[in-house]
Order: structure tokens, then C-alpha cells, then sequence
């Protein structure tokens, strides 16, 4: 079956990131598709490639970076979102004259369409935040 | 997923938007509606619903001079316009809170709990802010 | 003491847990989405009509008037914009955030 | 359909909205900080006690075990974990997340 | 401030923490004793307060190996070596979840709202979380 | 009298920073002085400079940063929470091996020390938060 996935909350704040991660995980391991990963409101500061967490606790961006990778995962960040919270790729920080970009590994920012689009091609949507 | 037409060779599927937040004190209903407008680009089948605190999104007389952020209210009576038509209030949640139709800045049908609960069984995608 | 609530009292508990210990004679203000428990006719209004029997009630204008609701607001509650947020606070020996 | 409900029913107002608009014969399934809806002896037992007559109640064991009350959730609430997670919402036409 | 004393060029105030809130739903548990210890550094005259959602802070048999989380619960008790040893437990929230001083992983003095009360009142500085 | 402030969310999600700024500045026009601004848990993402709020919308972080200037005012960003969450100075840049900083004009970086300082220094603590 075809899941997708929207996370409204970013990191360590919110379990939702948590919540969200394990559920895709569990899912790909049980066989289905994740269509994409669409992080919305403060759900687009787990694409942030600036952290860096206690030793002794989880990574929450690198592992979904690393499920990204490994399932060739489609993680969205909703570039108005990422424009108010300043999760910047190469486009928007010479669009938006900014001194750096920050998006991490396997995440890309675009449009809210990407959410739409991911409720109509998908069997399910679920929604993940607080 | 029985609501499903094929239709100019294009999926339409029954959007629900669930508003249960109250606006200015967090983001989620001004971000849930920027999703509504852009969402009515893909021409699906779309309702939304206010219930709890969320019937305070289209309540009357917004006026936020005061903490400097934008009304953002008159954008759900453009809603129209981008042919988004089906809104619809839980009455129980207006009753609690002291408000009634004539309280809200556009046309809305109001519905029971029991028939809100009809309708999210409509649905293909529910989402929910 | 100043007690701030800014939490709707139709969604969470932070209204009824500062009631609960707030000492009489304490000021309460009402912030963000907390103005709503100042709604008239609300299910909430009768709780808030007992409290201000023993505290006085205090509402930030600029988050009643955001809301819609300036002109539906209970009678009896002292209205402060920022000025007068600061001025409570600054007449408050302690100040408690019901976050 | 399933509804999923994540905040404590004892800070927010999320199940009794979900029991107030879920039609009979849904699934609730309890995450996050909404598995404090599944203590027993608490205030809202008799909620959930009530909501089991109608609804097929669930709870995700792996948060559960994370607040130290495994061993204090009611009888009659189905414990799953992500995977089950997952089939219940493939086995779910719908899915409503009361955020 | 009639709380304040001098002692060793320093001021000594009541510093009071009211933890309100769930642990693993949301970081403000831990980020909170986070300050707390840091805080313990300042010898300061420290209380917490645990009420509503926050007594589930010091619930005993927390297991967080299948969220993948750190299991801080075990701070709490450590708290006694930064001389932290002022922790009390609201039992109107530990009664409506069902609880009691049985169920804490730590020896705290459980208090009524009345006295709750009492305490917040003999407070300087009031962090809530 | 000496204030100090606590910031506990981020710029836009939550009012609490809007409400701490409209406090702060009405504070300072009473004449009243502002021991410190300390920016806890989502807070520290107030003070990222990258960004790019729409047009119409006030712009939480330059608004800070300019009354910051105007008095001269301290604004810390916990360090641990920054850590969690991704906002970088210089120092830290370097310290974490990270390939950008992202810290707005007027606002540094410290431990949480800064916080109970200010909390036996001023004459009152005031708590924004969710």
C-alpha cells in the first residue's frame, strides 16, 4: 500500500518526529511505499542540517537523512513554512539574499502542492503533530 | 476507496480540513488555510470543517493592530472565489463558547456532532490542524 | 501574585489548575488564546464569574480585540494593554506563568 | 476509520472531541501522551470504560512503556506496536489525527 | 523582596519549578531538569513542584527502548546530590490519574492544592514548564 | 525595575515571542530596564537569520535584533536548546564541525546559567511560552 506522511512539529519539541519516523520505518519494513514525507508548519526545522544533539540521544534529522537514503524516500520541506522558521537550500538562499543554507542530506523544499498531491496519489495520508 | 472518480484523466478524492485551533495564539489555522487556497489548484472535492476552538478562525470583527500581526480572517471570504463553497461549524462547539451563526464572517452550515461524524466518514483524506 | 493564563480554557486545563491554587486576593490575566475564558454566555463564563469573587480578573486588549471578541467580553474584567501587563507585573511581588 | 488521539486527556480537550464526532464501530488508537487515556483508576477511566462499548480501542505499547504505565493500562485496550500501527492504518479507510 | 537574604556576597532567592507537563510528548520535562541542575551550581533555595500531567515525570518503570528515546527518569533521583531535595507533589493531580506516592520513583512530600498554594506564595522567582 | 524575560517557542507557530516583544518594548518606553532576554527550548529559533517571513507579516528575529540595538539589550540563546535545534554561532560553527552559522545580529549564545543569573538579578522573571 501507498503511505504518505505529513510532520507538523520539528525535532526534540514534539514527539511527532519520532512518532513519524517509526511508523515509516516500520512500514517500509513490512513492505509498503512511502509516496513522501511532507514537513509542514515547525515540522520543517527536522530539515536543518545544523544540529547537533546530546551524544547519548538520538539524531532525529540524521536518521531520517538515513532512511532517505537507504529507501530512496522523498522528504519535502514546505518552502512558505521554511521560509518563516529559516530552513534555507542553495535556491532560496540566493533568492532570498540569506548568508548561508542549512537543509540537510535527502530533504528538498517545495511547494504546498507536494502535500496535495501526496493526499491524492496516496492510499493513505497521516498526519503527525501536536 | 469508493469516493474515487477518474475524471479528465485526473483523480478527484473528498478533502476534509479539520480546524479545531483558535487563530493568532499559534500558526496552524492561518498555515492550514494556505494549504485550503493552494490545495483548490487541484480541483478536488473539498469541505472544511470548524469545530472546537477552531469556529474562532471566522469569528467577526478580528482586529489585530493591537499585537501586530496580519488579520488574516477576510481571506476565508475569498474562499469562494477559489470555488471552496463547503464549510461547516459543529454547532455543540458554537454553543459552548457562546457564539452563533450571526457571529461568524461567512456563510457556514452549521451541523450536529452526529452529522459532522457522517460527513468525516465521506471522506478520502482527512487533514487535520 | 500574578497568575498568567494563556491557554484557552475550552482546550486545556490551565484555568481550572490555577484556579485550584491561586491564593484569594491574587490577579489573574488573561493572554494569547486565554482571553477566551473572558467570552460572555461561554460554557466557561460561570466559572469565571465565581473566581471574580476572590481575585481580580484582568484581560490583555490587544488579544480580545485580535480575536473578535472585545465586545463580547464579561463585564467586571479590568482591560491592560502592554503598559498595563507591565505595570501588574511590576505590582506583583511574584509572577506565575501557567504555560 | 481510525482516529488517532496523541495529547493527554487529562491536559486537552482531543477525546472527548473524537467521541463526540467518531461514528461506532472505529478504531481509537491512543499515541503519544494520549496513552494516559488508558490508566486505569484514573478520572477518565470510566470514559474510556464507556468508549470500549462502542469502539475497537488500541493503545501503541512502545509509548506506553515509556510513561511507566504498561502494567497499569485498563483490560480491553489492544496493544500494538508501529507495525500494528501500520495495519491499522492500511486495514483503515480513513484516518483522522486529533491534533 | 522580603525572601532575599545575603550570605557570602551572594543573594539567595526561592527559586520555584512547577512541572506541568508529560514527559516524551514534548522535551519541556527534560529540558526543564536540564535547568535545574545546571541552576543547582547557583545555591540557590530550590523547590519543585509536580502537578497535573507533570507528576508522570517521576513515574516509576519508565521504559523508552522502543520510542528510541533517553530514559532521564533516573535524574530525578540524583537530583539529592546537587542538594535538590525540596520536591513536591500536588495529590489532587495524583489522584486524578489514578496515582500515588507508591508509583513516584523518587521521596517527595505530597501536598494539597491548599498548601500548594502556600508554597507558591513564599516564592521570588517562579519557573514554569 | 529590572525585568528579565523567558522566550520558551519559536517565531510565528507560537505568539509567546510576539507577546514577549510587545512586552519588552512597552517595558522599556515605561522606563523600566531589561536585565536580560533568554531564548529556552523552540525559543533559540528566534534568533536564526535566515528567515524570509512573507512581505505582509511582521519579521519576528529583525525586530529583536533592532530593538536589541535601540537598548542595547542582551539577548542569550541557551546553548543546549541551540545544540538540539540547530542555531550556530561562530564558536559553536567550529566547535561542531558545522558547515554554516545562522545566529541574527544582537543575539549570542550561552549556557543556562544565563538564565538563573538573571533570575536572581532582576527584580522579576516573566515566562513566554506554549
Amino acid at each position: 500500500m501507498k503511505f504518505a506522511i505529513q510532520v507538523n512539529e520539528g525535532p526534540y519539541t514534539h514527539e511527532a518526529s519520532d512518532t513519524a519516523y517509526l511508523f515509516t520505518r516500520a512500514a517500509l519494513e513490512k513492505g509498503h511505499e512511502i509516496f513522501r514525507v511532507f514537513f509542514y508548519h515547525d515540522g520543517v526545522n527536522n530539515g536543518t542540517n545544523l544540529t547537533t544533539p546530546p551524544q547519548d540521544d538520538r539524531n532525529v534529522t540524521n536518521r531520517w537523512s538515513e532512511l532517505a537514503a537507504k529507501h530512496n524516500l522523498d522528504l519535502v520541506v514546505c518552502v512558505a513554512a521554511a521560509q518563516r522558521r529559516g530552513i534555507v537550500d542553495e535556491g532560496e538562499m540566493k533568492r532570498n539574499g540569506k548568508s548561508a543554507q542549512n537543509i540537510a542530506d535527502g530533504f528538498r523544499i517545495s511547494g504546498l502542492g507536494q502535500l496535495i498531491e501526496a493526499g491524492i496519489q496516496a492510499d493513505r495520508l497521516v498526519v503527525f503533530g501536536d | 476507496m469508493s469516493e474515487e472518480m477518474m475524471e479528465e484523466g485526473g483523480t478527484i478524492k473528498k478533502f476534509l480540513y479539520v480546524n479545531r485551533k483558535a487563530p493568532y495564539g499559534t500558526v496552524y489555522a492561518l498555515e492550514s488555510l494556505e494549504v485550503v487556497l493552494i490545495g483548490a489548484a487541484f480541483e478536488q472535492d473539498v469541505s472544511l470543517v470548524f469545530m472546537d476552538d477552531g469556529v474562532f478562525q471566522i469569528t467577526k470583527g478580528q482586529d489585530t493592530a493591537g499585537v501586530e500581526m496580519k488579520n488574516f480572517s477576510p481571506t476565508y471570504r475569498a474562499l469562494e472565489m477559489y470555488d471552496v463553497e463547503k464549510l461547516f461549524v459543529e454547532k455543540e462547539s458554537l454553543d459552548a463558547r457562546g457564539l452563533t451563526e450571526d457571529d461568524l464572517l461567512v456563510p457556514v452550515e452549521v451541523m450536529t456532532s452526529e452529522q459532522i461524524r457522517d460527513l468525516m466518514e465521506d471522506q478520502d483524506v482527512i487533514l487535520s490542524f | 501574585m500574578l497568575h498568567i493564563i494563556n491557554k484557552s480554557p475550552f482546550e486545556r486545563n490551565s484555568l481550572e489548575s490555577c484556579l485550584r491554587t491561586a491564593s484569594k486576593g491574587s490577579t489573574l490575566l488573561f493572554i494569547e488564546d486565554g482571553v477566551y475564558a473572558a467570552l460572555e454566555g461561554s460554557a466557561k463564563a460561570d466559572t469565571l464569574r465565581q473566581a471574580m469573587q476572590d481575585y481580580t480578573v484582568c484581560v490583555l486588549e490587544p488579544d480580545l480585540a485580535a480575536r473578535g471578541i472585545a465586545a463580547k467580553a464579561m463585564d467586571g474584567i479590568k482591560r491592560v494593554d502592554y503598559a498595563g501587563f507591565v505595570d501588574l507585573v511590576a505590582e506583583s511581588e511574584r509572577v506565575q506563568s501557567w504555560l
